[in-house]
């Protein structure tokens, strides 16, 4: 594992990049634990402050300093969209690699599920959920919602790869060694899926950052968590775009885009690094 | 006599075609056969390209289920092996080799994985000594040992080698029937020959029956006892291979036979300009 | 221009349209720090005259297929050329493959075309066949649409294929039409020299009975040079003049393809034929012992003797020089106890 | 019965069952929806004026009569489901007595617009770019548009089309901000409103080519990329075809192939709207339509569009799966 | 290019209206909403009098169908109204006093009609004696009857009769194009609700509003557009593309203040700008939910928020503060706030340990200290035209006696959080509705955490679109909404305490009538309002009791009041000039506000507007 991250390191510019971009977003993003004031907190500092030694990144007109906010808001954001992310790369995993193996009745059941999904608008569907649930709506309860609704697509993808591996013939070569379905499909498929599940995954991550950003604009958010939609959502209750505040409404968007490019890149690297016709190189023969 | 295989009628057909024109391809029409349990041999299948080799074995395999007609394997129907146990009974006594040993192998796995997962899976061994033990038993069978094989990844052994381990694989449930669907196509001559030379040493050390699918006739004629020869989809001829061979009756396995390249220039050089003769002869012919 | 068929040419011109000198092609990887070299060509010098078959064997991953590669101008990274010349001769005029890349890429399919191995999947699978025809050969001929169309389909049948193959898709035709169009596509602006990569193999013996005849008669008719690569004996026993003998990147021999198969000089190329069985002969045939070497880190001396039943201490230690022998060439500190061992 | 006949009556029943359950789902959802219209109308009526308890109760008692909400969860799904096989939502409850489906007509119209020919553009755009790059590698002009777009990529919809509203209407106001088309013209052929609708849709519609333009680009390129490795594409190198012919017909064309099935969804997801960029700018679409209506409790409408959407983009799948084989010459029905 | 097709800019005024959802219906009476507020009843619709709510005494009062004020017989079962003579409908029929039976008979028959409920209540019937005078004979006693017919935001709208007899279900009846019985007629609309606009009639003195003009309108347009976003319509503002706005946030309108310029016109004319609306922004408490039935706890949680970070965060400062429960706006200044200046400075609070004087007289010049740093001079320093733009006073925050109420309410605090009696923690879940009304949703968020800085714990929780529903199905703690509201031109304060009768406390879970969302239920109150309804709307003593229940207010608590609702209401002034403001308020000026007419037909061209 670490000798992995080292000859990626040494040896890919831009997994290096990715990796700093990622890190210093990181780094900024888990200070927020160490912020002088509550994330919550108003008021506190004189309003509508531009950036200035003082105020880096100038402060709200709530009286809060951006550099903080933006700080708490990238690691609410960021842990919401990798939460939907990850969920939704299980699911469109699970369901794409057995779907594809499978074949048959299976498959014709998870397709229609699958495409049932596909065809449910997700806006409306979770604009409609978010009101049912109210404030029961918390966080983790909405990434489990978007990824539900994230995965199909990507499945369909997972599982056309899934399609022409199985009748590759080491498949059919593990079969008859004994190997039970969740060992062909991780031990043997996995490997060649991942590369689209990493490329997958990016869009995936913008999607959901897209989704929040989209609630909270409408006012579907809980106001008390900061992120990077509910920045953007009391900016909006202020004005800030016309009164002249950009500071408030560009550098959250700023954050948002180098984590994103710094994600990208070390998705482009670390997929270089597992693909299999790569890794086949590296190992020689 | 007891038979190990029986193939009853047996027939198998696809829907094929574009969008609109969908028809129904016969791959297999009509075979039948039966290899004796109690007499190992090397029955040979050989054909040309799409006449329905591929189908059979994997029909016999259990892979592809019959149109019509059966397959019995010691008496039960394959069609009917369902469930997950009476799968891996069945796998215990009828294993594949494949064509590509390079494809057969996953590359990103270890070879001895397939190894140990054939041992602990059919033979129900539990720890790693028994099951080192069985895999080495196996691959002491085809000239190798556990040692050369352990840790290794499949690019880092020859075709020859990989076979091999295949064969080694396939043996480790000590399978009744071994069907090896083109196993030497893929690899050069001298590597061919350490193959089907191995096959011969299978079925007269070990009692194993194998089923060898070709169009190589030269090795064919080599190793086999008894072959049939597919066309589209039929059996044209059947019969003891070196008379099959050596003397066909029908036209097409005449023309087979005679498509056969001699290792010997002269000869060689002879069978093509005589085709080349017939073309140009069907050419002119057209032309005027 | 050729615009008109050329008359059947005698088999006696000797001039060289090919030369290749010291050529040494390796696959140069840097993989996360993991860096191999794999040496495929291994400073080989061969020519190859006008009007004659010239067939390349060797054993799975010798390097047959890099070698002609780089004959072709056809490498890409990881493959590249360390040293040595490529040099062709056409209408009188010398053309270096990797000194001038303009004049080369002017004389592709005009003066020389190429069939890759795999050749079933070299057509595009979205296009109809007669494009294919039409990207590569229109602009050479100097031809108008129709007479174009009607030159191919003249072309087509004369290699046994129905013009009507032109409107298919890649998918729709049988590999070997597929392998046979290759062929079609390779010789349709009659070039000089063509190149070809394992044109048969898997192909069944019918159909390769077929597409060996008309590589035949394409070379017959048009006094094409023809380099083709494969590992199947039978074949080079079949159509080539000569046949080279590539083992671990080296050519280890060379010479007519009869003199080869009566009475070859290299332990290697004598264990090649004696291996190939025959229908109506059931003696043994013994494989050869040892695994392929590993180009990335090959054995030191002559590279075959780990594996040579007459290897001697000389072999271990240095390699032997490609020298004249018969009437060939052949590279072995043994050659000539080969025929008696 | 023959094999396409089977294959076609098979595909049309998962089609017709994919439809049954997404819209099932909606009206389940919508139906969990704790706005109540009939209180929704109710406040709308009474806020503002002097109000008398007791009249109030009346009224409450009146409009659920009239807007026809009595009877079970059960028989209200059954009579949705009578209603939508006559292609009929009933009448909208935030817009009573005006029926569903003649609000949606009236929106339907900008919206399909303004995304068909905003997806088009950024599918067609993003294509090329993508396709372009992944082809031309090292081209430096390429190199830079890439990043630009790949910056662009992650950028809310909202704040692209905020930036675009400030830009072109406050810094420098030269195009219309708001609404569809000039007021008080009249809709029809004529110039001057088709030339009004035009430079209203500007806006929003490079909002959404912007927005939408990242996603097709970075998977073209990575289809290209893969592409360019195809021994038909390294043969054709050989062949000496030009690099122009190649790029289009050898790679562009391959990669197309996939990208279609995406689109057909994008043009599937029409139907739902735009909702960021509708409500940023105002537009009388159906994303807006849709947002008002959750807003007023108006399951009849969220519903009405929602089914609407589910069905295009059903109908979408369900077409580019029939179509593909047309397409994908390769393509064998299975 | 024009921005409106086909009409001069310089005859139009161009007002923020909202999206019409129902853009094709102009049935005021049925429900659909449609355009009713894009015009149609502040313009076309007509009824027997109007109160301003920024106006003072009986300038407050317009009679508009009516020809004089309502008359009751002696105990309010009768009244009787005389109408104008000489109005017409836009199509010429002649307005007579059977349009009003037939309104009113009409709507009794159709229940689901915007005011069939409260007719089919109150009316036994309604009689035409001649074509001028309407008699409604009521079921019970009533001396508020008359208010379904005054409007202070709209009110029952005469029907035309000679149009709806035609139709066989006036409910599903689109009314499409509408006639009118105002000074404006429809002109054209927008089917997908973006706009609609209306025309100047050409007989318009033959309309109520017409008669009493000396001069014809300047306004021969009106255009009500949906001008987007609280950012677009600031840039709409910029761009002259909109006259007036009726609602944004403080920030867009110190943006509109700092570019526009002379170009701009508000209720002020200086920060803080804003309009006071008679409603009246509080926090709510829901009686039914422990403890905020303990008047202590109510009071405790009162003294324990700053009110002037409150100003300041959720208007900058721009807040008119209120301490009593009615909207410090129009009528209620002179009549409640000014008298009753001696008894809140004088009113006693008992901690449980000892009684403290909670009011702060001098709120309005802390709060000017506290903007001047950014506005400067334009903030006066007399005291009294602070108290006209600040507010009166409000409660000190006095964190200490906060504590020893809820000590005395049997509370306790284990270190920075308060217990309550049963041992729980103390935490407050503050409802707000958030986007359309985005000031309050930042006064919540203050107060918030001003009571989290104290040790109970408070969550905001943002309603949104289900916020009514929640409020009237009691389905909060406590939120920042309003309960009180009033006709700002009057002082009679039934317009929201005649439904603060106990008897229509619902049971909790069921919906609440409007208004007493708190469901505040006291004896004291009772009897007010008992008394309340015993007395004509214009007789003296209704002060006398309004005081009363202010006081009551006061020392219950019932819900915290905080402000009036301030609205950033900024006028375009290059085409028009002349619109209402503090220094002279004849007229509403909100948009929606039916009152707005008299605004409309009050402006003046600017002689410096850009020539066509
Ligand atoms: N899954 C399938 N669907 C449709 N057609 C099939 C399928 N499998 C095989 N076929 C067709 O059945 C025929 C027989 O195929 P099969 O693979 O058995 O031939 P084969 O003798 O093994 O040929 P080869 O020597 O090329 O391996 C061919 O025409 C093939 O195209
Ligand atoms: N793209 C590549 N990258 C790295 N190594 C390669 C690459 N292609 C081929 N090689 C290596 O170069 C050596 C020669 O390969 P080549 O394809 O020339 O063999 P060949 O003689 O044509 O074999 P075959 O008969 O299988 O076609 C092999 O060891 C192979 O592993
Ligand atoms: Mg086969
Ligand atoms: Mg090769
Ligand atoms: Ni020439």
């Amino acid at each position: 594992m670490f000798s992995i991250l080292r000859d990626l390191l040494r040896f890919n510019v831009e997994f290096l990049i990715g990796f700093l971009l990622t890190g210093t977003i990181f780094l900024f993003a888990a200070a927020h634990f160490f912020a002088p004031y509550p994330d919550t907190a108003i008021y506190l500092l004189p309003p509508d402050m531009p950036p200035s030694a003082e105020f880096w990144l100038g402060t709200t007109s709530r009286g809060q300093d951006v550099f903080w906010q933006i700080s708490g808001a990238i690691w609410n954001t960021m842990t919401f969209g990798l939460t939907v992310m990850i969920l939704s790369r299980i699911v469109a995993l699970a369901v794409g690699m057995v779907s594809g193996y499978l074949g048959g009745k299976a498959d014709e059941v998870l397709m229609t599920i699958n495409d049932t999904l596909i065809a449910l608008p997700n806006i409306p569907i979770l604009l409609l959920v978010y009101f049912v649930m109210r404030d029961q709506m918390t966080w983790p309860l909405l990434a489990l919602t978007a990824a539900l609704l994230g995965w199909n697509y990507d499945a369909r993808l997972i599982r056309s790869v899934t399609l022409s591996l199985r009748n590759r013939e080491f498949t059919r070569h593990a079969v008859f060694a004994g190997m039970s379905v969740p060992q062909v499909l991780i031990r043997q498929h996995l490997p060649y899926v991942m590369p689209v599940v990493f490329f997958t995954a990016m869009n995936n991550l913008i999607w959901a950052i897209g989704l929040e950003v989209t609630l909270s604009v409408l006012g579907f958010s809980d106001v008390n968590r900061p992120t990077v939609g509910g920045m953007i959502y009391w900016a909006n209750q202020h004005q800030a775009a016309v009164s002249g505040i950009w500071w408030w409404l560009v550098f959250p968007i700023v954050a948002v885009v180098l984590l994103f490019l710094g994600l990208f890149l070390l998705a482009i690297s670390i997929n270089e690094y597992i693909d299999p016709r790569s890794r086949l190189s590296r190992m020689g023969g | 006599m007891s038979a190990l295989l029986q193939l009853d009628h047996v027939g198998r057909s696809y829907p094929v075609g574009g969008f609109f024109a969908r028809r129904q391809l016969q791959a297999v029409k009509d075979l039948s056969f039966t290899l004796n349990a109690d007499r190992p041999e090397i029955f040979t299948i050989v054909g040309e390209s799409g006449s329905g080799k591929t189908t059979t074995a994997r029909m016999i395999l259990g892979n592809e289920v019959p149109t019509s007609g059966v397959i019995r394997f010691l008496g039960q129907d394959v069609a009917a092996i369902r469930s997950r146990k009476d799968r891996l009974a069945f796998m215990a006594k009828v294993q594949p080799i494949f064509q590509n040993p390079f494809e057969a192998f996953n590359p990103l796995t270890t070879l001895d994985f397939y190894l140990y997962s054939t041992a602990r899976r059919f033979l129900g061994l539990r720890t790693r000594a028994e099951i080192e033990a069985a895999a080495d038993k196996a691959l002491q069978h085809v000239g190798l040992s556990l040692v050369e094989v352990r840790g290794r990844y499949s690019h880092e052994l020859s075709g020859g080698q990989l076979q091999r381990i295949a064969v080694a694989r396939a043996l480790i449930p000590s399978p009744k029937l071994i069907v090896a669907d083109e196993p030497v196509s893929m690899v050069d001559a001298s590597l061919r020959m350490s193959i089907v030379n191995l096959f011969r040493t299978l079925r007269d050390d070990l009692g194993v029956t194998i089923i060898y699918i070709t169009h190589d006739l030269s090795t064919a004629y080599y190793i086999s006892d008894r072959v049939i020869i597919m066309h589209k989809g039929d059996v044209i001829e059947a019969g003891d291979a070196r008379a099959v061979l050596g003397n066909p009756s029908e036209d097409y396995s005449r023309a087979l036979r005679n498509a056969v390249l001699p290792p010997d220039p002269v000869a060689a050089r002879r069978i093509i300009e005589a085709r080349l003769e017939r073309r140009r002869a069907a050419l002119t012919e057209a032309g005027t | 221009m050729h615009a008109t068929l050329k008359p059947e040419a005698s088999t006696s011109s000797a001039d060289p349209v090919l030369r290749v000198d010291n050529l040494k092609a390796y696959y140069q990887m840097n993989y996360f720090g993991v860096s191999r070299e794999v040496r495929a060509v291994d400073d080989i010098t061969l020519t190859i005259r006008r009007n004659e078959i010239y067939g390349i064997a060797g054993e799975s991953s010798s390097g047959k297929s890099s070698l002609i590669k780089t004959i072709a101008g056809a490498i890409r990274p990881p493959l590249r050329v360390v040293s040595g010349s490529v040099r062709f001769d056409f209408d009188g005029r010398t053309l270096d493959v990797y000194n001038d890349p303009e004049a080369m890429k002017a004389a592709r399919w005009r003066h020389l075309s190429y069939v890759m191995q795999g050749s079933m999947n070299v057509l595009n699978p979205v296009r109809r066949v007669k494009h294919a025809f039409h990207d590569f050969a229109f602009r050479h001929m100097g031809l108008s649409p129709s007479a174009f169309r009607a030159r191919v389909e003249a072309h087509l049948e004369r290699i046994g294929l129905d013009p009507q193959v032109l409107e298919s898709y890649p998918h729709q035709l049988s590999g070997g039409m597929r392998q046979r169009l290759a062929i079609g596509l390779a010789t349709v602006c009659e070039p000089e020299f063509i190149i070809a990569d394992e044109p048969t193999t898997a192909l069944d013996v019918l159909v390769q009975q077929d597409v060996l005849a008309l590589i035949k008669d394409v070379q017959m008719r048009l006094g094409s040079s023809i380099i083709f690569v494969t590992h199947d004996m039978t074949v080079h026993a079949a159509i080539a003049d000569r046949i080279g003998i590539i083992y671990a990147g080296r050519l280890v021999e060379e010479g007519p393809s009869q003199a080869m198969f009566e009475q070859p000089q290299h332990p290697y190329t004598a264990h090649l034929i004696a291996s190939l069985p025959r229908i109506g002969d059931t003696t043994r045939r013994v494989s050869l012992p040892g695994k392929p070497p590993n180009l990335a880190d090959p054995p030191s001396g002559c590279r075959f003797h780990p594996r040579c039943p007459l290897a001697i201490a000389k072999c271990e230690t240095e390699s032997p020089p490609l020298v004249p022998r018969g009437e060939g060439r052949v590279a072995c500190w043994r050659a000539g106890e080969v025929a008696a061992a | 019965m023959d094999g396409f006949a089977k294959y076609l009556a098979r595909r049309f029943l998962q089609f017709i069952l994919v439809i049954f359950l997404g819209v099932s789902l909606a009206f389940l959802i919508t139906h969990l929806s704790p706005v109540d219209p009939v209180e929704q109308s109710v406040s709308l009526m009474t806020n503002f004026g002097a109000t008398d308890p007791r009249s109030v109760a009346l009224l409450r008692e009146a409009l659920s009569e009239l807007y026809g909400l009595q009877g079970s969860f059960f028989e209200q799904y059954l009579a949705f489901w009578g209603r939508v096989l006559h292609g009929d939502f009933g009448p909208s409850l935030s817009s009573f007595p005006t029926p569903v489906m003649s609000l949606i007509m009236g929106a339907l119209p900008w919206t399909v617009g303004l995304l068909t020919l905003s997806v088009l553009i950024s599918w067609c755009l993003g294509n090329l770019l993508g396709a372009l790059a992944g082809y031309f590698r090292s081209n430096l002009l390429l190199k830079l548009s890439g990043a630009a777009v790949m910056a662009l990529h992650p950028v809310p919809a909202y704040i692209v089309g905020l930036l675009l509203l400030l830009t072109f209407g406050f810094v420098w106001p030269v195009l219309p901000i708001s609404g569809g088309a000039q007021m008080n013209l009249q809709p029809g052929f004529s110039l001057a409103f088709v030339g009004s609708v035009i430079v209203h849709g500007l806006l929003p519609a490079l909002t959404l080519v912007l927005v939408g333009i990242g996603s097709w680009f970075i998977s073209m390129r990575s289809l290209v990329s893969n592409i360019v490795t195809d021994d038909h594409v390294v043969y054709a190198e050989l062949g000496g075809v030009s690099s122009g012919t190649i790029f289009s017909q050898y790679v562009a064309r391959n990669a197309l192939l996939p990208q279609l099935t995406g689109l057909a969804l994008s043009l599937g997801n029409v139907f739902g709207g735009a909702v960021i960029t509708e409500f940023l700018f105002n537009y009388p679409g159906v994303g807006r339509l849709l947002i008002q209506g959750i807003y007023s409790g108006d399951y009849s409408l969220v519903l009405g569009v929602t089914t609407m959407s589910i069905v295009a983009v059903a109908v979408a799948v369900f077409v580019i799966d029939l179509l593909y084989p047309l397409i994908d010459p390769r393509v064998r029905l299975g | 290019q024009d921005f409106i097709a086909g009409i001069p800019r310089n005859e139009t005024l161009i007002v923020q209206g909202p999206p019409a959802q129902n853009a094709e219906w102009f049935n005021l009476w049925a429900p659909g909403g449609g355009a009713s507020n894009d015009g149609l009843q502040q313009l076309t619709a007509d009824t027997f009098w109007f109160i301003n709510p920024d106006g003072t005494g009986d300038q407050a009062w317009t009679n508009a169908l009516a020809a004089d004020r309502p008359q009751y017989n002696a105990d309010f079962t009768e009244m009787t109204v005389k109408l104008k003579d000489g109005i017409f409908w836009s199509d010429g029929v002649p307005f007579t006093a059977d349009d009003v039976v037939y309104t009113v008979e009409t709507q009794i028959a159709h229940p689901g009609m915007g005011w069939s409920a409260p007719f089919t209540v109150n009316v036994d019937r309604v009689e035409a004696t001649d074509p001028h005078t309407v008699v409604f004979h009521l079921k019970a006693p009533n001396s508020r009857f008359h208010t379904l017919f005054t409007v202070r935001w709209n009110a029952a709208w005469i029907m035309p009769k000679h149009v709806f007899e035609k139709v066989a279900d006036p409910l599903g009846f689109n009314n499409n194009p509408p006639v009118s019985l105002s000074a404006y007629v429809l002109q054209s609309y927008d089917k997908a609700g973006n706009w609609a606009i209306w025309k100047l009639r050409d007989d318009w003195q033959r309309t109520s509003i017409g008669m009493g003009l000396k001069e014809p309108p300047q306004v021969k347009y009106v255009v009500y557009r949906n001008a987007g976003n609280p950012d677009a319509r600031v840039i709409e503002q910029l761009n002259h593309n909109l006259d007036v706005i009726n609602d944004i946030a403080p920030e867009g309108m110190f943006t509109i203040a700092r570019k526009a310029g002379d170009n701009m016109a508000a209720w002020f004319p200086g920060f803080p700008f804003a309009h006071p609306d008679p409603t009246l922004p509080s926090v709510l408490f829901n009686h039914q939910v422990k403890p905020f039935d303990n008047a202590d706890v109510r009071w405790a949680l009162a003294l324990m928020i700053d009110i002037r970070s409150v100003a300041m965060g959720a208007y900058r400062g721009a807040a008119n503060l209120a301490a009593l429960s009615t909207p410090p706006t129009g009528i209620a200044v002179p009549d409640y706030y000014e008298p009753m200046q001696d008894w809140l400075q004088g009113f006693e609070l008992n901690t449980g340990t000892r009684t403290i004087k909670p009011y702060d007289p001098t709120i309005a010049e802390q709060v000017a200290a506290l903007v001047r740093p950014q506005w400067g001079e334009s903030i006066p320093s007399d005291p009294a035209k602070l108290k006209t733009m600040f507010g009166f006073g409000w409660w000190k925050q006095d964190v200490q006696a906060a504590t020893e109420l809820l000590q005395k309410a049997g509370f306790t605090k284990q270190g920075n959080q308060w217990m309550m009696p049963d041992g729980k923690p103390f935490a407050i879940r503050l409802m707000v509705e958030g986007d359309n009304i985005p000031t309050l949703a930042r006064a919540g968020t203050i107060i918030a955490q001003q009571w989290s800085m104290q040790g109970i714990k408070t969550t905001v929780d943002v309603a949104g679109p289900t916020n009514g529903q929640r409020l009237g199905a009691g389905d909060f703690e406590a939120a920042i909404y309003w309960s009180v509201e009033t006709w700002g031109g009057h002082p009679d304060l039934s317009f929201f305490l005649d439904s603060y009768d106990s008897a229509y406390i619902a049971a909790p879970g069921k919906t609440q009538p409007p208004r007493n969302l708190q469901r505040w239920k006291s004896d004291k109150l009772d009897a007010i309002i008992a008394e309340n309804r015993k007395i004509a709307f214009d007789s003296p003593k209704v002060i006398e009791l309004g005081r009363d229940y202010l006081k009551l207010a006061v020392e219950e608590m019932p819900f915290i009041p905080l402000m009036a609702y301030n609205k950033f209401a900024p006028f375009d002034t290059t085409y028009w000039t002349g619109y209402p403001s503090a220094a002279d308020p004849y007229a509403a000026s909100g948009p929606f506000w039916s009152n707005l007419r008299y605004m409309i037909v009050a402006l003046k061209q600017n002689p410096n507007a850009p020539k066509p």
